[in-house]
């Protein structure tokens, strides 16, 4: 039987759009014929400013493009710089870093589940998981006097040591957390209907992931087991024990299962760099003086020049993100600003997936689906 | 002495008006004024006064009802939700709904340029009515009914099922794809669940063998063994369930809140309207939330009757009108609070789910339970 | 033997040179023989395309394709040098889904033609935008505007008319 | 003819089917405009200060500024903030400003929140044209109120107030949620303060 089709334009203001995402459905009543992405509504052009910006001038931006998880993205810039360049990082500063980025996988993760279930209908989760993302918060506050938008990490180490009171801030932290996520899994995961909206919905096979560039949980749902941090590890990840969490289903639920799961190991991962911290305090820009930069910083140093030229080459690092995947490609001309930065960003090869994940479902599927991929526009557009 | 005679049952009224003659004739003035309209032949006018102003009272009484659930709403969200809600307009917040209504009359009323003006402009009110109609059989307690018709349950089924041909009035005349299909789904729920509603409802109605529902709840009064009320949500549990679930489906709130589901489409069939006509639809919702949870009560709950209240000694019996009141409001409230709840904690279904437990699950559930409610009846069980 | 070397035994008339892109191993392959090499590379065992980066050099354009094997937890970057003229290459779509946005952006933003490609229209910014801002020439100068046609779809407008404020 | 791609042809335009030549008055409040009545009112309030004026002044004003219904349009990074206001630990709903309205008919207040982009313009713009009056505008954050760190972007529009009049600017990449109500409670300030139907252009 033939019906007439409705042509439907969701967003850019959409409310479940996560930001500024738009899609052009061609509708059969309910079920999607078509969808097409339509994206670039937050298209900032972060990558020409790259070349317009020295080294360091550029961190602030890195953080503005997920800006869920923003010490991920400094630290992915800063790690491809610093290859580059080929600096030493203190074994202390390291220990930060991780300390932080696992910080924010749990925050980007919370806002990701919570965004999901508040496009489902129940806001409740949000509320709740914004309560503890609060608490997180505060704890980069500590570090770098901001909530969101950090700049923390520099080439070298990072911009402070952390400050005194941190540590048992960050254990109560993740005591409450520890019993928040089983809230959180009462909350969601004993919901019929929740069950009812997830599962064999958006089922994508661990080979057809692959081929889409699918990275990071959205991966690790298809039942594909790969994770950089374990599989080509950097940092002082290969120190350190924790699992991949993976999934078979490929469903909508996989995807969610599979970001609760990663919440418990970043936690697991937090207790893990605290005990392990080295405790030589590292020495603070102010402590350096301002000296001008010559030959590569010592070894317990915080401190990196404003101005400084690495040589000329070209390097692709790639971290494991929140997300996914995100590398920088960045290419020196020996001057004191890139001549080419290209973001990989996850969000943005995990959105390519959409018009085939969606075909034949329902509306409300889009928005299911649409939201265990978790994308920040900020991330698809740059 | 005569209330306690009137409460005690000595002397019963069929509704609200017969009450305020006896009161206006127990002070002693209905006589004059009666003989002033007789001198001109008007004695209908004063029949017509007095209904009036009953109706007055219930709307006055509506409102504030409608009222004070936007606020209850609004508190109990943030109570589950760890937040405050609003707390700055008036005494914990509660001016807010007085504030949102005056805010709301003085807004920019738009009509979409495209739309259909007269049909845009008379559905607010097609929904408005019927939810202040439903209220017209309803016994808020002893004697306190506009009318007690003999075919009550069917006229608050029928007047229901006004609400749908104006939902899709509201979808249609806006112009809007959201709005539309807001609209259908509105339809396609509401006639799938009016269904299992009336079939659940007719199980009760087979226990009383009337459709008064004053009837109804007088069936109801008294305990079995002194202990257990008589309600019939002992006798009918399934019944209960299934008109609760059918109720709250048509009532269009979370889980089943599709005409609306902010997520997907909007803001459902009503996202083209603004100013007034959008506070009548917001009205109506509230209105027909406190007509639901009332029909629960006065079908399933034992409406105003208070099982202990024989047991009371004679000379309090004068309380027993503001305990018919305030019982039913409580049981109402209770009902009300569930709903709400039930708002905060689950998440939406999807469409076609739902269609298919109304089609599938519900309404062979309420076929079954009507057949052995007549069983039970005949082998003279009940 | 790192997996550039690999690929240039597989494909010795194909690649054109093998080398570093820093520490990861890097092969420069003629731009005819794209599809072919990363055809290669994926039948052994590349199979994450993992990201594709154009580069503006002012005389010529380089397109740089990264890969992962997941089986065998190696990097591959394959590189091709394109002519600043006529800056077109063949589209890897046929082999990687992912590879449809990737080209599309590389496309937008730095102005290089992925023959092949089905839908190789503006990703990032609307249709009829003018000139692709990472090319070196890019004038930053000149502002263009965008307003709403039909369908809701945007259509760029240079002054900006219907769209700033009077003052 | 040729211009802005849409051809336009003069011949086609028959004036004499063109009926209203005048705007149509599109609020009740506009109508009563039209017939003198309400600048007569105005003017003689502010004459003489009339009693009655000045008290519907200060109810509507007093409920415009109690029930701000933001409409739920996030930009970018600051949109996260706008969700950390409206979440548990800031919880803006103290304000009766929790009911974020999708649907821009029913809202009273837009958050500029984050990078307005030249493609998203004419779209915030149009945000703004379906909104009821009265109605206002926070710009939240650098990027918003003048491009901020996107300034010498190519896909920036440099400032939201370049396209819709803006009440209330707040500054922050992004703004602590602190700044936001503060941002908020100086809008409830200019609310308070303003005459009636100031914001339907009656004043003029």
């Amino acid at each position: 039987m033939e019906s007439d089709e409705l042509f439907i334009n969701m967003g850019p203001v959409h409310p479940s759009t996560h930001g500024v995402a738009r899609f052009k459905l061609r509708m059969d009543g309910e079920s999607i014929k078509e969808c097409t992405p339509v994206i670039g509504y937050l298209h900032r052009g972060t990558e020409k400013i790259g070349e317009m910006k020295t080294y360091l001038q550029f961190i602030p931006y890195t953080d503005r493009l997920d800006y869920i998880a923003a010490f991920p993205n400094n630290y992915a810039y800063v790690k491809a710089v610093e290859e580059l360049a080929g600096i030493e990082v203190p074994l202390r500063a390291e220990y930060i870093r991780v300390l932080t980025m696992e910080l924010n996988r749990i925050v980007n993760h919370i806002v990701s589940i919570g965004s999901l279930l508040m496009d489902l209908g129940a806001a409740t989760m949000i509320m709740w998981g914004f309560r503890e993302r609060e608490n997180a918060l505060q704890l980069f506050e500590m570090l770098c006097g901001a909530r969101m938008t950090f700049n923390y990490i520099k080439p070298g180490g990072v911009r402070e040591d952390i400050p005194d009171g941190f540590i048992p801030k960050l254990n109560e932290f993740i005591k409450d957390m520890e019993k928040r996520i089983v809230d959180y899994e009462q909350l969601i995961n004993g919901n019929e209907i929740f069950h009812m909206r997830m599962k064999n919905i958006g089922v994508i096979s661990g080979k057809d992931a692959v081929n889409y560039g699918w990275t990071g949980p959205t991966l690790r749902g298809s039942g594909v087991d790969y994770d950089l941090r374990k599989y080509e590890p950097y940092s002082i990840y290969p120190d350190l024990d924790f699992k991949v969490c993976v999934r078979k289903e490929g469903d909508s639920y996989a995807r969610f299962i599979v970001r609760m799961d990663e919440m418990k190991e970043s936690l697991h991962i937090l207790r893990q760099v605290v005990d392990n911290m080295p405790a030589t305090k590292l020495i603070s820009m102010a402590e350096y003086g301002i000296s001008p930069m010559t030959g590569t910083p010592t070894a317990v140093s915080t401190y990196f020049p404003r101005i400084f030229t690495p040589p000329a080459g070209e390097v692709y690092s790639r971290i494991e993100a929140p997300k996914g995947e995100l590398g920088f490609y960045v290419v020196s001309d020996g001057t004191t600003k890139p001549y080419r930065v290209k973001i990989r960003s996850p969000s943005f090869c995990n959105l390519t997936a959409i018009p085939s994940l969606v075909k034949g479902l329902k509306i409300g599927d889009l928005i299911a689906a649409f939201g265990t991929i978790d994308v920040v526009l900020g991330d698809v557009d740059r | 002495m005569l209330f306690l005679a009137m409460w005690t049952g000595d002397i019963m009224f069929e509704n609200t008006y017969e009450l305020i003659v006896f009161i206006l004739n127990f002070i002693g003035i209905y006589d004059p004024i009666y003989n002033v309209f007789e001198m001109f032949g008007l004695e209908y006018l004063l029949r017509i006064i007095i209904v009036l102003a009953e109706i007055a009272a219930l709307f006055v009484f509506i409102l504030l009802t409608v009222m004070f659930l936007t606020w209850m709403e609004r508190k109990v969200v943030a109570m589950v939700q760890a937040r405050y809600g609003p707390m700055v307009t008036g005494p914990r917040g509660l001016l807010q709904p007085v504030m949102d209504g005056v805010k709301l009359i003085g807004k920019e009323d738009i009509i979409p340029a495209k739309a259909d003006r007269w049909v845009f402009t008379l559905a607010p009110f097609l929904i408005f009515i019927p939810a202040l109609l439903v209220f017209i059989p309803l016994p808020f307690g002893e004697s306190l009914i506009i009318s007690d018709l003999n075919v009550g349950l069917l006229y608050i089924i029928a007047i229901s099922a006004i609400s749908p041909i104006a939902i899709l009035m509201a979808g249609w005349a806006s112009n809007n794809k959201y709005s539309l299909m807001g609209a259908i789904r509105a339809v396609a729920q509401d006639i799938s669940y009016t269904i299992p509603l009336a079939l659940a409802a007719i199980s009760v109605v087979l226990l009383t063998g009337s459709l008064s529902t004053v009837d109804i709840v007088t069936a109801q009064s008294g305990t079995w063994f002194g202990f257990i009320p008589k309600w019939f949500i002992f006798l009918q549990p399934l019944g209960f369930i299934l008109f609760l679930i059918a109720s709250i489906a048509e009532m269009g709130r979370i889980p089943f809140d599709f005409q609306e589901s902010e997520s997907e489409l909007v803001a459902g069939f009503f996202t083209e309207y603004s100013g007034m006509k959008f506070a009548m639809f917001f009205l109506a919702e509230y209105a027909h939330l406190f007509s639901v949870s009332a029909i629960v009560v006065t079908l399933f709950l034992g409406g105003w009757s208070v099982p202990f209240l024989s047991s009371i000694p004679a000379t309090f019996a004068v309380l027993i009108p503001i305990i018919s009141l305030a019982a039913f409001v409580i049981k109402t409230y209770v009902i009300i609070f569930f709903a709400m709840w039930l708002r905060d904690t689950v998440p939406r279904m999807r469409i076609d789910q739902l269609l298919n437990i109304g089609w599938k699950i519900m309404i062979p559930l309420a076929l079954l339970n009507l057949l052995a409610t007549a069983i039970l009846l005949t082998a003279g069980v009940f | 033997m790192n997996s550039a070397e690999e690929l240039k035994n597989l494909l010795p008339g194909s690649v054109i040179s093998t080398g570093l892109q820093l520490n990861k191993p890097m092969a420069v392959v003629k731009k005819e023989d794209l599809v072919k090499a990363a055809g290669k590379a994926k039948e052994i065992g590349f199979d994450h395309l993992s990201v594709i980066t154009g580069i503006d050099y002012r005389d010529h354009f380089e397109v740089i394709y990264n890969f992962f094997s997941y089986s065998k937890k190696q990097n591959l970057a394959i590189k091709v040098n394109l002519d600043h003229d006529k800056p077109e290459v063949d589209s890897l779509t046929s082999l990687w889904k992912g590879a449809d946005w990737l080209e599309r952006e590389t496309f937008d933003l730095v102005g290089i033609k992925f023959i092949g490609h089905p839908n190789l229209i503006r990703i990032l910014l609307p249709d009829g935008w003018n000139g692709h801002p990472l090319r070196k020439d890019y004038d930053m100068n000149t502002e263009q505007f965008v307003t709403i046609g039909d369908n809701g779809d945007d259509v760029v407008s240079p002054d900006g008319t219907n769209l700033l404020r009077r003052k | 003819m040729e211009k802005g791609g849409i051809r336009v042809d003069p011949v086609t335009i028959d004036t004499t089917k063109i009926k209203h030549t005048k705007k149509q008055p599109v609020t009740a409040l506009e109508k009563l405009n039209d017939t003198g009545l309400i600048s007569t009112l105005l003017a003689a309030r502010e004459r003489e200060g009339m009693i009655l004026f000045s008290t519907i002044d200060q109810v509507f004003n007093w409920a415009r500024l109690s029930s701000l219904w933001p409409v739920t349009s996030g930009l970018a990074c600051c949109a996260i903030e706008m969700m950390a206001v409206a979440m548990a630990h800031h919880d803006i709903a103290r304000f009766g400003m929790e009911i974020f309205r999708a649907s821009p008919r029913q809202a009273d207040l837009m958050f500029v929140a984050g990078t307005v982009t030249k493609r998203m313009a004419p779209r915030v713009k149009q945000l703004y044209e379906m909104m009821p009056d009265p109605k206002w505008v926070i710009a939240v954050g650098g990027c918003a109120s003048t491009g901020g760190p996107y300034h010498e972007s190519y896909s920036v529009l440099k400032g939201v107030d370049l396209i819709i009049p803006v009440d209330v600017y707040i500054p922050g990449c992004p703004p602590r949620p602190e700044a936001w109500i503060y941002g908020v409670i100086q809008l409830r300030e200019k609310i308070k303060n303003q005459g009636y139907g100031a914001k339907w252009g009656l004043n003029k």
